[in-house]
């Protein structure tokens, strides 16, 4: 086993922006991402899924340094003035790193 | 008169929408899972759709133009002259006036749904091609209301392109569910139907009552916000449905429709979005502030609507008409 | 008699159950989401709560006075006693006691709508009131049970305070789906619930064999608990509802129902709750071990009343009544 | 007989599939959420089980033997032919060869349904078992497909035991649904299923074309998939049903079947599994690429049978019989 | 982009704790939170959701080191007796670490 | 609060193994997981639950070091050709370390 380190990209955003983060996210060169449901609480009060929308969607990225980077400044630019989102990041360990890279 | 209102509000459906709202204040976990609630709305759509479609396949097509064409006005009217008056009475933002505009300009089907189950408990025969126009008033107001909103200015970085805004209104699914049942009504026709009827037409009302339920918790969990909202946007929410109902049942009638369907399309034009507008708003105008439009739409108007416009309407209509 | 009870067993709603246990024990996939199993029970709940609502606004109130006074007498003494045999017979901590005297108090509504299944089949006539007697059953049980597992203790840091476990029994979705639908029924009456009956009413024992089907899947998953629950729980399990059925039926005799109403009054008596107790019981009683309590209701005491109860329970009113 | 086939291609279920595929390729969020579908897939098989366990009560055991031994006989050979001419004609790798196999040998319960749905509507009566054989075909022709496909190799470390993969089919949802349905309808006979009929009967064929909206969308997101699946796929997935159903027909016709019940063998042998054989060969020939086998089972053969086969094959049942 | 060292608290507890849970995370000073619908195994068997409740949440927070630290202790003080419940922290970075502070 | 080191390892897969990779935690001796149903994107193209399945779940397993090595080496030798599945580690501090350990 050989594990090698690689950057955690975690993003907390309304539901809504999903078709258009994934997007982003492939043309910033993440070559894969996870997705799950979530709801949450923040600056923007409660984000309980409805059919209205409103839920929240966490979605994870395992990509280089640099790809991370990237994005992170992407999403502050694009999205943190007008949308519920949050994004942290830290290093993880990853199995065939070949996998993540662009 | 009295007493059918009086019927409305003692109706399963109104009463549903009520236990919501009570559920809602009252903090219950009472609530349908969002996955039912969605199928639920699917069907709806579907189900309407189906009928107007097995309608539509045997209207006389001259008797559908005046109605196609006076809703493409209602379309383009509605959402200019609720602009105005948001930005002028009203003193909101450009694009909060927008947002709100696009709102009131495009249609609730629910609401639409709940009148045609209002008006045949009434026993007041309608066009059956209606919820054809549900379809056809959804998309343009948006449109409108989208273009007043960016017009002369540059989009955020955050705003959805053009493609982007057509697509999720054509292919939303609102639009496709409501249309693709119109569709499928229109080829299958009458003895199609007949062999799903039992599903789309006998317990149509029953889901209706649960789906209402919902819509109420939406509304009560919402009721908090009014606060904020302010005193112009009650006004504005109770106001301007009476009067795009006047104005509808005014178009309707010199349409050559029947009381029944003037009645309809008054409701059509008193009704505002609730699923297809704040989706593509959220996503075309992302600087409005869903406080002010998704509370007016779900919170005022629709209650408003379903307790006293419908009654209140079908008064208007038949006093037009007699 | 027996073909009274054989005809139960091969009801497609016992079926339903039993494929839901087969499917447990096999470890299959076949399974409702628990998002559709919630819609499910919110819709037996509210149909059941719109024809007793129904009936109620049809009732002669005098009628309807000594049944409830019943109840609240079986809602107090059922959990006492139940929590003196638990302590002293079963040698149960005062918190599983507690614990158990809660469900056994309290009232299983698929049980009642199972019975009252089985009622109709059987072609006994019932006071059409009796679900509101469900409702009011529900809670007070558990109340009086909580009351005697805290008495003279200090509850633990993590023991939820009073104001949580009324709003939890009061706004749960049990109670809150029953009486708002008992509320709709009342109001709307016999012509607004025309309306929905295709919806609420015909379909309503096939709701009810899926809605098994998952329950059977449930009480398999905890079959394999029964060992470490012990004989004492499964005596108890089967024991405590012929009795309780015994005193129900008398009851229901005294305040003057009909051998249909007190056989259901016995089926309430004799029902254990497993959706509101459970709840309730896990935040308030936090140390009572679920392995008792939701094991002995849902594996051991539902079945039994499904199955042997059902047909028992008439053959002991017909016998009082005859 | 060709308005039959138009019939067929305007019935709500086809056109409902048609919306659904519409839906996915202008990737509309027009959706119902995978537990209600799941939920539905579980109606439609215990009330195709149900239906034919009442049959099955009533049926003369004698009529049922050669029907039950044709399906053995198909069970066995049609994956080995199908192995045969993927491994020579389309030189496919013997674990893709295996995989399509097993899935063509299989059955899909839906074009079953589909089947039945269009014989009521064309007044051609059939023997009301044949959900059972339905059941029975299931399993075998997957068993021996993985067979051929491991045979003389050692599974992959990843590959599934053999007692995983039985547990998968026999306790498998599909299976455990109709057989659980086909058992509750045996054993509850015609007064029980009246029970349940406004359930589980009348509203059938709505949620059929609800089901078959979604599954419209699941062939439609695969419809990519054909460019990299090859013209032999597309020869394959078109022409074998043909010949499959053939065969069926023929079989069915010497097994005594009447005309509707040799159609409705040839449904099945013409049919291609896309729920129970993906799951299956994906856990036990995880090397086999899905993108061949669930494209041509989804995206080709059951739109295939649905629009061209049903009306095909009755053609070819009646041309047998007259 | 200028990423802040914040903790990250994760919570895996029975589904019907979630209400007093939040309060408590209001309570103890945390901003925001992100919550899952989850099942597991663990001391306590087999947690998988259904009709009777029985499944998790895994629950988020973002906060500083001092906040994590308080909802640490009183989970641990009021919930680990008797409730299914683990957690477990680790170091992220955040973008806009104004976001997440008191 | 006396927080201890551990490891949490993350795999994401294919939905269809949930049943035999919890039989493998087990057996290599984690006392639990928690799981959470996702969907995403990766060299298998994506994974979007339908009722076909071909959703993915997102696993999380918090063990001592060594088992979660054993659990890596088992999981890319058995699972990583033919499916879809991607794995991660890194520390965790947590609290009453005795739940993890075998
Ligand atoms: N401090 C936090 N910790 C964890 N999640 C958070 C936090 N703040 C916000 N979130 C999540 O991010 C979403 C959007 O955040 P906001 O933009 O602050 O409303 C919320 O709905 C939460 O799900
Ligand atoms: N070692 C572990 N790794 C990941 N999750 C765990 C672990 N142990 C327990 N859990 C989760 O925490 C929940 C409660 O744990 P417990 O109190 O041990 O039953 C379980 O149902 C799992 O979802
Ligand atoms: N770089 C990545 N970051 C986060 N999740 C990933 C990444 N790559 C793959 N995944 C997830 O792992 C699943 C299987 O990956 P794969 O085997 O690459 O198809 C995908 O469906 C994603 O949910
Ligand atoms: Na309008
Ligand atoms: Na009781
Ligand atoms: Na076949």
């Amino acid at each position: 086993m050989s594990p090698t380190p690689m950057k955690l990209l975690t993003v907390v955003a309304e539901a809504a922006l999903e078709r258009r983060l994934t997007a982003d996210l492939a043309a910033l060169g993440a070559r894969g991402w996870t997705i799950v449901e979530a709801h949450g609480h923040g600056r923007h009060g409660d984000a309980d899924g409805d059919m209205l929308g409103g839920g929240n969607i966490r979605m994870e990225v395992v990509a280089p340094p640099a790809v991370v980077d990237a994005v992170v400044t992407h999403l502050r630019d694009v999205y943190f003035e007008h949308w519920g989102m949050i994004v942290f990041t830290h290093d993880v360990d990853v199995v065939r790193s070949e996998k993540f890279k662009g | 008169m009295l007493s059918l209102a009086a019927e409305n509000l003692l109706s399963p459906m109104t009463l549903a929408f009520v236990l919501g709202l009570v559920a809602a204040l009252v903090r219950s976990d009472l609530k349908l899972p969002a996955e039912v609630q969605a199928a639920l709305s699917l069907y709806l759509l579907l189900a309407i759709g189906l009928k107007g479609g097995v309608a539509l396949s045997e209207a006389d097509p001259s008797a559908v133009v005046l109605p196609v064409l006076a809703t493409l006005v209602l379309g383009v009217t509605q959402p200019a002259w609720s602009y105005a008056i948001l930005r002028r009475l009203g003193r909101f933002s450009r694009v909060d006036a927008a947002a709100l505009a696009a709102h009131y300009g495009s249609v609730s089907a629910v609401t639409f749904i709940a009148a045609i189950a209002f008006l045949t408990a009434a026993g007041v025969p309608h066009e059956g091609f209606m919820p054809a126009l549900v379809a056809l008033l959804e998309v343009p107001a948006i449109l409108v209301a989208m273009w007043l909103g960016r017009r002369g200015s540059t989009p955020p970085r955050d705003a959805e392109g053009g493609g982007g805004l057509w697509h999720e209104l054509l292919a939303g699914k609102v639009t496709m569910a409501l249309v693709g049942g119109l569709v499928i009504g229109l080829l299958t026709g009458k003895s199609g139907m007949a062999q799903v009827e039992p599903f789309f037409v006998d317990p149509f009302k029953g889901v209706l009552a649960l789906f209402l339920l919902e819509l109420g918790r939406m509304a009560g969990s919402r009721l908090r916000d009014l606060r904020s909202a302010g005193v112009f946007l009650i006004l504005f929410g109770t106001v301007m449905p009476v009067a795009h109902a006047a104005v509808g049942i005014g178009l309707g009638y010199m349409a050559g429709l029947s009381a029944g369907g003037a009645y309809l399309f008054g409701v059509l034009a008193a009704s505002a979005s609730y699923i297809a507008a704040p989706a593509a708003v959220r996503m075309a105008l992302p600087e409005a502030n869903p406080g002010y439009y998704v509370t007016a739409s779900l919170a005022i108007t629709f209650p408003f609507n379903l307790t006293v416009g419908l009654p209140l309407y079908l008064m208007m209509a038949e006093a037009l008409y007699t």
